[in-house]
């Protein structure tokens, strides 16, 4: 089983990401889970989802706590929330940010990657909505899931241009991503 | 018109309930389902496996008589079966107090539902404690006339006023001592589709302290005065008034028919209560031009 | 008998239970001053006053609880209430 | 109780929970869905109003009420007129629905409602725990426990079967762990349409308000009276008991799809522990056996589904020959020390020739979660009272001493 904690901010989509990334796991063969971290934060204050990915049906219901996989959503999140929290030495720590991996200092033995999400969303989607496009990321850096899954997701949900384009974002992503692995 | 109250109910002798159940359905006829909520009513006319009614009828809680009224109609809708009229009863504890949160949920969703008010001014079931309804100066279980009192403290909230804020398309006040028109206004308040409320003016022979044969005549002084103003509201507007003209009587007469007001008579200090009483009914006459 | 769940009930059965015992006065009609105004079957709170055939009314001692609201009521003074001989 | 599921992964779509549920529901084809709007319920009512709003429910009739209190009531009077009527809520506005509940039970009236399980305040809370319709156990309505979203989905049409059924007449809550369970993405068969339309046929009560036959309804019994209607709801509520393992068996023929009739066990047959509990945390407890069975602990699971009706028999059946049953509670009877379901399963016991140590459990208050960890640790203990006997009866799970 593998585990993903999404870390953003009330409004950035966190749990919309850890939906699409339990769709599309599905439809990849697999069997998911995910569930929000649900509190009465509004917008803007830290929130977490979840995903579980797995070979047989998922039926664990806590929290996770060591999770293979983290994404960042939100770089100013990493002051006053430790990202790092639990993640196993061999997983991999996204976060979406302009500098390099180096930059950040956490408390992980795991590898840390960065792309610059806000851009590529500035750019393809036109607004800075990143949930969709670390998804791509995640795609490229873990090999977890496959890209086309997820641009089925996001336009199963999304449906038109909107859609579109942020397949078109979560391509990009992906192959920053893959060239970095 | 027949009669669909039956006979044989545990009603008073004298009953304003049965009074104003058997002229609602006078009006209404067979065709309709009846909701009831706690009170005198529900309980004079239904104790298992007795029943007074002779339309269908139920009785659910106390406060929710007007939600229940939602769903009968609702579901009416839903399985397409069309033409029955749902009718609410119930008294002014139910209607003004516990019950008003259903009431006015029901009123603003616009469910095609006429409510009742059965208004005896206190909750007579349990034994004439004050209530909404409860008018001022009267002296009730819980409102009782003393050394340092003459009873209820606040004057009669005004329900039908409530109503029409919710934008019903028909509000009418009635009289037991006036049966026909009261049979007419449920009539139309019935025809006219939408929610519609009447609030009846019914004297309670136990808790308000008169001989039995005099409820008609009580109700009918009520009116007289100008302390019950009997009129129409439709879309908002007062569309037609009951004149009282040359009819016109001083509160005292209606009040001292009734035990409730006695202490006003013998207390120090009645006359200046009895004064701020005409005065609600003055203020009646102007606002309705009785 | 058999309850019925739901405490459900058939219509109008209330007419088992006969109230006429509760009266202590009882209504008795002089049909000389009737004028048929109907009034008195209207506002029985026991829809215990019957129209006959005639046009003039009777009453159902049967459930009349003797109130007096219709001696009250009557226009014409028609009906006078008597004390009831037990 | 040996039944293979036949679930074909084809079928399923992602989807939440309460998605999952409303759109159960609308299969159901209900005539009359009213309900208030409360975390951790919403996403269900607006799945509903969505349906609704895209005419996809027929014959239906929403109603936005301005309370529990009347959401319910509202439901009293479309249920008396036979219409097939549901509702949703959790915690506060089920409390608020308290005098109701035991009011429509009375009546015997049929409806089906969702309880998305969430704590009652104070302090306020909007997490998971059962305390809300644990604390509803006596007001006569059909209590059923699901284990994932797809058990919720299916237990909706079998709530309407089970409710509906003129024997019974009895309404059912089947209540899903909040926000765990309601707001959880996973795969599921949402239930079909073809299928649930032979499984469940039209509402076609016996006795319905109808000016053609002006029946009274809710006539006030004095004591002559009063008894014999408890006592009929009460045979209503024994009745079910067959009734609710019967249409489980029946909707698996149907459908392919079981989780249990009034219970159901996970390793039970050899098993010196046993655990019992009710909803999300059956799965988790699942996990943690399977990791302890491959070291040779002998532990096993009971899954009680329902909760009222209360199984008595058949888990009398299933802990008989353990060495220690364990139950745990999201809930608690304050002044009792204890949970619900401890309570009752020790209840049963009494008077019996079983003399199985019970120990019992209050866990996941307020929303705190459940790690495997903490069930080991349980199991643990459990594995204690074989060698020593009980130390302690019944006890908070995961206390944070420091803070008291």
């Amino acid at each position: 089983m593998k585990e993903i904690r999404i870390h953003g901010r009330g409004g950035q989509g966190s749990v919309t990401a850890a939906e699409l990334l339990a769709v599309a796991a599905f439809a990849d063969g697999k069997f998911s889970q995910a569930f929000p971290a649900f509190g009465v934060e509004r917008r803007g204050a830290p929130v977490q989802a979840f995903t579980r990915i797995n070979d047989t049906p998922i039926r664990l219901r806590s929290q996770i706590y060591e999770p293979d996989y983290v994404i960042v959503q939100d770089p100013t999140l990493l002051e006053s929330v430790d990202v790092a929290s639990g993640l196993k030495d061999d997983g991999v720590l996204i976060i979406n940010s302009d500098f390099d991996p180096e930059k950040f200092k956490l408390d992980t033995k795991a590898k840390i990657m960065t792309v610059n999400a806000t851009k590529i969303a500035l750019d393809i989607i036109g607004m800075p909505i990143v949930n969709t496009v670390l998804l791509g990321a995640f795609a490229g850096a873990t090999g977890e899931i496959r890209p086309e899954s997820i641009m089925e997701a996001v336009r199963e949900r999304f449906p038109g241009k909107v859609g579109d384009r942020n397949a078109q974002a979560i391509m990009k992503a992906y192959e920053m991503m893959e060239g970095q692995k | 018109m027949k009669s669909l109250l039956a006979p044989g109910h545990r009603g008073c002798a004298g009953c304003c309930d049965a009074m104003a159940a058997k002229f609602t359905l006078m009006a209404a006829g067979e065709d309709c389902i009846v909701v009831t909520p706690t009170g005198c009513l529900e309980v004079m006319t239904t104790p298992y496996p007795e029943t007074s009614w002779d339309v269908p009828w139920i009785h659910s809680l106390f406060e929710n008589a007007s939600a229940v009224a939602s769903g009968i109609e609702a579901g009416l809708k839903a399985l397409g079966k069309q033409g029955t009229k749902v009718i609410a009863m119930g008294g002014d504890g139910a209607t003004m107090d516990i019950g008003l949160q259903a009431l006015s949920g029901a009123f603003e969703r616009g469910h095609n539902i006429t409510y009742v008010c059965i208004d005896n001014e206190a909750y007579m079931n349990t034994g004439v404690q004050r209530s909404g309804g409860t008018p001022y100066n009267a002296s009730t279980t819980t409102s009782p006339a003393g050394k340092v009192s003459f009873g209820n403290p606040r004057p009669k909230k005004n329900m039908p006023a409530i109503i029409v804020a919710h934008g019903s398309p028909y509000v009418a006040t009635t009289s037991l001592a006036y049966p026909k028109d009261m049979i007419a206004k449920v009539k139309k308040a019935i025809e006219i589709e939408g929610p519609t409320y009447i609030h009846c003016h019914a004297p309670c022979t136990t808790g308000w302290g008169y001989d039995t044969s005099k409820t008609v005549e009580v109700a009918r002084m009520a009116v007289q005065t100008g302390l019950w103003p009997l009129y129409e509201v439709e879309d908002g507007k007062v569309t037609k008034v009951r004149k009282i003209g040359n009819n016109k009587r001083p509160v005292e007469e209606y009040l001292k028919m009734q035990r409730r007001f006695k202490h006003l008579f013998t207390m120090e200090g009645g006359a200046d209560e009895i004064a701020k009483i005409q005065a609600i009914a003055d203020k009646n006459i102007e606002e309705f031009s009785l | 008998m058999k309850i019925v769940p739901g405490a459900v009930c058939e219509a109008g059965t209330s007419r088992v239970n006969k109230t006429g015992g509760w009266r202590t006065f009882k209504p008795v009609y002089d049909y000389d001053k009737c004028i048929k105004c109907k009034l008195c079957e209207l506002l029985c709170p026991d829809s215990s006053v019957l129209p006959k055939e005639d046009g003039y009314f009777e009453f159902d001692y049967d459930y009349c609880k003797g109130c007096g609201i219709c001696a009250n009521e009557c226009p014409k003074s028609a009906i006078t209430m008597v004390l009831e001989e037990k | 109780m040996a039944h293979e599921m036949k679930m074909n992964k084809k079928n399923m779509v992602v989807v939440e929970g309460s998605y999952a549920v409303a759109h159960a529901v609308k299969t159901c084809r209900p005539n009359v869905i009213s309900a208030y709007p409360i975390t951790p319920q919403t996403h269900i009512v607006e799945d509903l109003s969505k349906f609704m709003a895209d005419g996809e429910i027929p014959n239906c009739e929403y109603i936005n009420v301005e309370s529990e209190f009347s959401a319910l009531s509202a439901l009293v009077g479309s249920s008396a007129v036979g219409a097939r009527s549901y509702s949703a809520t959790t915690s506060q506005g089920l409390e608020l629905m308290h005098e109701v509940l035991f009011n429509v039970a009375g009546m015997r009236l049929p409806i089906v409602m969702t309880v998305t399980n969430r704590a009652v305040s104070a302090p306020i809370n909007i997490w998971n725990d059962q305390q809300d319709s644990i604390s509803q156990r006596d007001t006569g309505w059909i209590q059923l426990y699901a284990e994932n979203i797809q058990e919720v989905s299916d237990m909706t049409a079998q709530a309407f079967k089970i409710s509906e059924d003129r024997d019974i007449m009895m309404p059912s809550m089947t209540c899903m762990d909040g926000f765990i369970l309601s707001h959880v993405y996973e795969p599921l068969i949402l239930l079909e349409q073809d299928i649930t339309d032979e499984f469940l046929p039209p509402f076609k009560p016996e006795r319905t308000l109808d000016p053609k036959n002006p029946l009274t309804f809710g006539a006030f019994a004095d004591p002559h009276f009063y008894t014999e209607f408890r006592y009929q709801q009460e045979c209503a509520m024994q009745k079910a008991l067959k009734k609710i393992e019967s249409v489980a068996d029946e909707f698996y023929d149907m459908y392919g799809r079981y989780f249990g009739g009034l219970i159901d066990e996970y390793h039970t047959e050899d098993a010196d522990i046993i655990i019992m509990a009710m909803g999300s945390i059956i799965g988790t407890i699942k996990d943690v056996i399977d990791r302890l069975r491959e070291k040779n602990v002998k532990v096993g699971l009971l899954k009680v589904r329902a909760f009222r009706p209360f199984p008595a028999e058949a888990i009398m059946k299933v802990i008989r020959d353990a060495k220690v049953v364990v139950v745990l509670d999201k809930n608690i009877s304050l002044g009792m020390n204890a949970g619900a379901l401890f309570i009752e399963t020790k209840s049963i016991l009494y008077n019996t020739d079983i003399t199985v140590p019970v120990i019992g459990y209050m866990i996941g208050q307020g929303g705190r979660d459940i790690p495997m960890s903490t069930i080991e640790r349980i199991i643990a203990e459990a594995e204690e009272v074989i060698i020593s006997g009980i130390k302690k009866e019944s006890q908070f799970t995961d206390l944070k001493e420091e803070l008291i």
